[in-house]
């Protein structure tokens, strides 16, 4: 469980609780806000309640 | 390995150059004379991006030497307009849409044009096979088909 | 970000005006990256390893330096050291052992050196003086095998933090996700079906190959002009790879000839500036067809096993798979987006997904249309069909009754916004494709598709000119038709007409930086800057009028490319035209610019579903589609013909992946097939008219509803032709392509 | 390279003698052009042949048969009206090759000489009957199609010779020919299997038959076995089966990129029965 009201705070927390998780944050990840995916911003507000979902970084072609 | 003098007509105009005998028409055009439209695609007649005509014939200037120009008259894509009028072929392409990248489309107008002047009223299906030699990847040739189909109509009714 | 700004009513959007850039395209003067030269450039060659795996034990530049035409040779000691790292963590390492190979030859057409010359063909021909010593190594290069414990080691080390512990060191990358419990919705199915699948790698198969003109100096300084998906990716790559900083390398896009994800990296781009720099004049490298294919990135191949439930009425109780991808000699395989695109259209209970990345003797694989993408929907979309046909339903009505919705938990996770997917559905079921009478030998087959669609790193600029025209700078290269898009929509927003309008796609020196032409994200985000950005110009055409009329600036609104008082106190004016206020908008205040950058975070995910006829000859196996239809949500289509293009060729791609493409490799681990005589793209002859409808179900996360359409087209058609043709065979196809030899093999086999 | 355009093929063949290295004549140059790009084949002697008189015609003889000069090119035997009445399945074998571009240059001198066993011309000239005039340093000589081709990319032709014309039969009455090949695609491949079959009927039975493979074994067959299976029938489904199993019997293929030895084997039945049944129909008067 951890506190955070945007995207960028949501890795630092996870981080500072999960250290293992580094590894994969530093391959790249997504944060999915209710739905959104959001590939990199970190600034993403996260309203109380939301859904967050941590997903490997998507890339395109 | 001395260099080859060459005579030829290109789009109308008296040019010369001077190549390696291993050097095609497609290097030439390109390299020798800055006429750019045509592209190699492939460089074994399998793309048909650098298509052009050598005497009325349409072929491949990647399977063509330089030196075989000796003589000939050769017509590429950038020869199709008439000064700064488009020849209906290039505005239909425009119109459908008949490109994404456009890679393609100097060999596909120069196809079509040779198709059109050999048979003015091509089924879908000729238009096909005859354009088999131009590879496009990005429109699945409907709009292009569509927009050959369309310009022999518009010929047609002008005629 | 907010959205206050959403529009449903369109002036402009929504027309089909011509490109900009058609009659540079129809006249043979648009210039692409092959087109361009400089004075007193020399051409540059690649010598390319015969041998699947080798080490270099030695090259012998001597002779080809004697060359009288020859001005410069590198090998791998000419290029930055660039730390190694595992997984796609050091892609900067993986891209340069990719460009220029270090210690080991990994791939038949691997770089070992290059040259540059007054002439191609002495360039070519100095190549042949060059003598590399190679102790040759078992390789391999199928995926299934690279996997086994006996399989040769590609590189140690390469394994990331997600593989577990126990595979082998060719298993570089691991994925798996899902939700609910799998063998308790296995028990309650009335049908589990389990079957295993195998796809070749593909080429993206551009007509145009990669091609650069690059000149760099003793001083760090230099400039690249290439055909590229992105060109700051080029720059920064092409900077690290070379050891010079970024900003003082300037890349400039050319119009570019196709690239379907396989121009989103560099390739010869840093071998010309490395022999430029060394020989200090500009090289040109153009590769050959034959190097497009031997070395550039063709798609992953793919092993999969797809198991799932289905219950009598068509529900589906559990959905797994394992997808195992390889994808040539260096990480990046996308096993996971095949697992987490794989069971996306569906609203599942219970689903697991297993994604492997895993590593052979092959070309570093490149993104491709929605990469892994359309191999995960073959294996599944084909089990889901046997379960139809074995179930007796129709497959329409299974796909209705399982389909994701808004809210939906997506099997790779987060629930979905609004989405279209049952729109396509409806729309599939209600298009007279469905229901017209098949020949005898024909088969029909339908697949459903996703793929997520991307935003993007993106930055725009906007000037208006004295005469109240417009020029918009984006930085994301035009290959089918943006340049039309971002001018409908800035169009849109400034009012001003479409033909006033220029769109230019800016160097890099001219605009901050941009994520690739990748991830269907240039009409999406490329789109979205846009109209940010001319409603920043918009906000100061409002600012001007304000001021001229001597009101609030909050008593201005813009409307139909005019200022106009808004508001009861706003007082009595005329409209202000956008001519009038750029007119002399050097004596009120200055030049007249908007501007956005930022990095769109709703792309919105994009579903198709796709319809299609195959009839197949049974005595030779060859098939031919007799009719394909594409249905996909495209949000909101900015330039609808270039939407439905971008359906036409994503199922014209499919047929070609479907039927007859594919990566050929011999005993001894080379390429067999690398020219199009033998890698069979799609022929015009080949194809029939591909209808489509657009369907728009607009994106929450775009002004205007735009949901990227060029990728998503290309997921449905390998499982809908493969279901076409099992129908007409009356046998289940397995293995992709469906060559003749398979099919008639397969029809033997069913006796 | 040397590039020469000589004028005669008494030079072109003294050129040829005294060349040393790789020599390659260029007609078309649809086969030797893409060799010298991908490096397979540079020659050091190139001898362009198209300059010498002739070589350009299409003659109908007295006798009914037709003379065709090496540098006729496929676009010009299918736009050529009598010649295609009298031969259209070597036509349309002709035109099944490359593109229109590529018809635009290629020849059937070219494709034989090439000495591909899958080069879609040589079945339908083996079928024919098709002789090629040879012109060496010791004059001419007249030798069939089927013995030109030794191995692929391999030919019979003697280092200074060079084909200097086509000769192909009178059709006569009451013949009929017919090409068939598999490809994947519906144009731009090379034929996985190539059937060519000619024939002549007296009333509805065969009375004369050449069937040859293509693209089944290292050269172009010419295959009695499928003749006998059909000659002294009407094409009936027992002669039709007993020719499929002949071709497949005669097939010696390989595995490789385009197609596996068991596809190559079946389908050669395939297409001799679909290539005999043209070649019926168009010998019983059919417009086929």
């Amino acid at each position: 469980m951890v506190e955070a009201k945007t995207t960028g705070e949501v890795l630092r927390e996870l981080v500072r609780a999960h250290p293992q998780l580094q590894g994969p944050i530093d391959a790249g990840v997504s944060i999915a806000v209710d739905g959104r995916i959001i590939a990199s911003g970190l600034s993403e507000p996260i309203a109380p309640g939301s859904e967050v979902y941590l997903m490997q970084r998507l890339r395109g072609g | 390995m001395s260099k080859l003098h060459v005579s030829t007509t290109v789009n109308g105009d008296a040019v010369e150059y001077l190549c390696d005998p291993r050097e095609t028409l497609l290097d030439c055009l390109r390299d020798k004379l800055n006429l750019t439209g045509a592209k190699e695609g492939c460089g074994t007649g399998d793309c048909g991006a650098c298509s052009v005509t050598v005497d009325g014939r349409l072929v491949c200037s990647c399977l063509m030497l330089g030196a075989e120009a000796e003589g000939k008259q050769i017509e590429t894509v950038e020869g199709i307009a008439d000064g700064d009028v488009l020849h209906p072929l290039q505005k239909k392409m425009i119109e459908y849409a008949a490109l994404q990248c456009g890679i393609c489309t100097p060999g596909i107008l120069v196809a079509a044009k040779s198709l059109l002047e050999k048979n003015p009223n091509p089924t879908e299906e000729e238009t096909r096979y005859w354009l088999a030699g131009n590879l496009c990847r990005c429109t699945g040739y409907d709009k292009i088909i569509r927009a050959v189909m369309d310009t022999a109509a518009e010929l047609r009714e002008a005629s | 970000m907010a959205l206050d700004d959403r529009k449903s009513e369109f002036t402009f959007v929504g027309t089909r005006p011509d490109r900009p850039d058609g009659l540079d395209k129809v006249t043979g003067r648009a210039k692409f990256g092959a087109d361009m030269s400089a004075p007193g450039m020399l051409h540059g060659a690649i010598l390319r390893s015969p041998h699947a795996h080798a080490r270099i034990v030695k090259i012998d530049t001597s002779k080809a330096e004697e060359h009288k035409d020859v001005k410069a040779i590198v090998t791998r000691a000419d290029f930055a050291d660039v730390p190694f790292k595992p997984g796609l963590e050091g892609e900067f390492w993986n891209v340069l052992e990719n460009v220029m190979a270090g210690d080991k030859a990994l791939y038949d057409g691997h770089a070992v050196a290059a040259v540059a010359a007054t002439s191609a063909l002495a360039a070519r021909d100095a190549l042949k003086l060059i003598e590399v010593e190679y102790d040759v190594l078992p390789h391999v290069t199928d995926v299934d095998k690279a996997m086994a414990a006996d399989a040769p080691v590609i590189r140690e080390g390469a394994a990331d933090y997600s593989v577990p512990q126990g595979m082998h060191p060719n298993v570089v990358r691991y994925h798996e996700s899902g939700h609910g419990d799998v063998e308790a919705g296995f028990a309650e199915a009335d049908l589990v079906i389990e079957d295993s699948f195998v796809t070749e790698a593909t080429h993206q198969g551009y007509i145009e190959p990669h091609a650069c003109l690059g000149a760099l100096g003793s001083d760090g300084k230099g400039e690249l002009w290439c055909c590229t998906q992105g060109h700051w990716i080029v720059q920064k790559t092409c900077a690290a790879l070379l050891g010079i900083e970024t900003s003082q390398l300037r890349v400039t896009a050319s119009e570019i000839g196709g690239g379907f994800g396989g121009k989103t990296t560099v390739f010869i781009e840093p071998v010309a500036l490395a022999l430029s720099r060394k020989a200090n004049r500009p090289v040109k490298i153009v590769m050959s067809r034959s190097e497009v294919f031997r070395a550039t990135g063709p798609t992953a191949s793919a092993s999969m096993d797809v198991k799932i439930g289905m219950k009598k009425d068509g529900t589906i109780t559990a959905a797994q798979g394992i997808f195992r991808l390889q994808g040539g000699a260096f990480p990046g395989a996308p096993g996971d987006m095949t697992a987490m695109c794989a069971f996306a259209p569906y609203d599942l209970t219970n689903v697991r997904q297993v994604g492997y990345d895993v590593m052979s003797n092959r070309p570093k694989q490149a993104a491709y249309r929605a990469p892994g993408a359309p191999m995960g929907a073959f294996a599944v979309e084909s089990v889901l069909d046997e379960l139809c046909n074995q179930l007796d339903l129709d497959p329409v009505d299974v796909r209705l009754k399982n389909a994701a919705q808004e809210g939906t938990k997506a099997s790779y996770g987060p629930r979905y916004e609004r989405i279209g997917l049952v729109e396509t559905l409806e729309a599939a079921k209600a298009h007279p494709h469905y229901s017209a009478p098949l020949e005898p030998g024909q088969g029909r087959g339908i697949s459903c598709g996703f793929w997520f669609n991307h935003g993007g790193e993106t930055s725009v600029s906007l000037a208006l000119s004295e005469d109240g025209s417009a020029q918009v700078m984006v930085g994301t290269p035009d290959i089918g038709g943006s340049r039309a898009s971002m001018a409908l929509m800035a169009a849109e927003v400034l009012g001003i007409p479409y033909e006033n309008i220029r769109v230019t796609i800016a160097d890099t020196a001219s605009l901050g930086y941009n994520d690739v032409s990748h991830g269907s994200r240039v009409t999406y985000a490329s789109g979205l800057a846009t109209i940010k950005a001319a409603k920043h110009a918009v906000e100061k055409l409002c600012e001007r009028a304000a001021a001229k009329w001597g009101i609030p600036v909050d008593a201005v609104k813009w409307q139909d490319g005019c200022a106009v008082p808004s508001g009861p106190n706003a007082g009595d004016f005329d409209p202000m035209p956008l001519a009038d206020i750029t007119a002399d908008m050097g004596r009120t205040g200055g030049p007249i610019s908007g501007h956005f950058e930022a990095t769109p975070e709703g792309a919105g995910v994009s579903f198709g579903t796709h319809i299609v006829d195959a009839e197949v000859d049974p005595e030779t196996g060859k098939t031919s589609i007799t009719r394909y239809t594409v249905i996909q949500d495209a949000g909101k289509a900015i330039h609808p013909t270039y939407v439905e293009g971008q359906f036409q060729g994503g199922a014209a791609q499919g047929i070609g992946w479907a039927l007859n493409e594919e990566y050929i490799y011999g005993d001894d681990g080379r390429l067999q097939n690398s020219i199009f005589l033998d890698y069979r793209i799609p022929v015009a002859s080949d194809l029939p008219m591909i209808d489509t409808v657009i369907v728009e179900v607009p994106n929450p996360g775009h002004p205007f509803g735009v949901r990227g359409v060029g990728e998503t087209g290309i997921v449905p058609p390998l499982a809908a032709i493969a279901n076409a043709v099992s129908n007409a065979a009356g046998v289940r196809m397995k293995q992709l392509p469906m060559s003749p030899p398979r099919i008639l093999a397969a029809l033997k086999a069913n006796g | 390279m040397e590039f020469h355009s000589p004028t005669s093929f008494a030079e072109a063949s003294a050129l040829a003698a005294k060349a040393t290295g790789i020599t390659r004549f260029l007609a078309g140059g649809t086969d030797v052009l893409v060799q010298l790009r991908s490096d397979l084949v540079t020659p050091d002697t190139l001898i362009d042949i198209k300059k010498i008189d002739g070589v350009g015609k299409i003659t109908c003889n007295a006798d009914g048969s037709w003379t065709l000069g090496v540098a006729v090119t496929g676009a010009e035997m299918s736009e050529h009206p009598e010649l295609g009445r009298d031969w259209p399945g070597l036509v349309e074998a002709m035109d099944l090759i490359g593109s229109t571009q590529v018809q635009g240059r290629a020849t059937l001198a070219g494709n034989l000489c090439n000495g591909s066993p899958a080069a879609d011309s040589v079945p339908a000239m083996v079928a024919a009957g098709v002789t090629m005039t040879v012109t060496g340093e010791d004059g001419t000589r007249e030798v069939a199609v089927e013995d030109i081709p030794t191995g692929p990319g391999k030919t019979s032709l003697a280092k200074g010779e060079v084909v200097s014309a086509v000769n192909i039969p009178a059709r006569g009455d009451n013949g009929g020919d017919a090409y068939l090949r598999f490809i994947p695609r519906t144009e731009m491949d090379i034929a996985v299997v190539g059937v060519g079959v000619n024939l002549r009927l007296d009333g509805d039975t065969i009375t004369e038959a050449r069937v040859s493979l293509g693209a089944v074994a290292p050269t172009v067959l010419l295959v009695d076995a499928c003749a006998e299976a059909i000659i002294g029938s009407t094409l009936d489904d027992a002669a039709l089966d007993a020719l499929a199993a002949a071709a497949s019997a005669a097939c010696n293929p390989i595995d490789d990129k385009r197609g596996t030895i068991t596809f190559r084997t079946e389908v050669a039945g395939v297409l001799a029965k679909r290539a005999a049944k043209i070649a019926y129909a168009r010998a019983k008067g059919e417009d086929l």
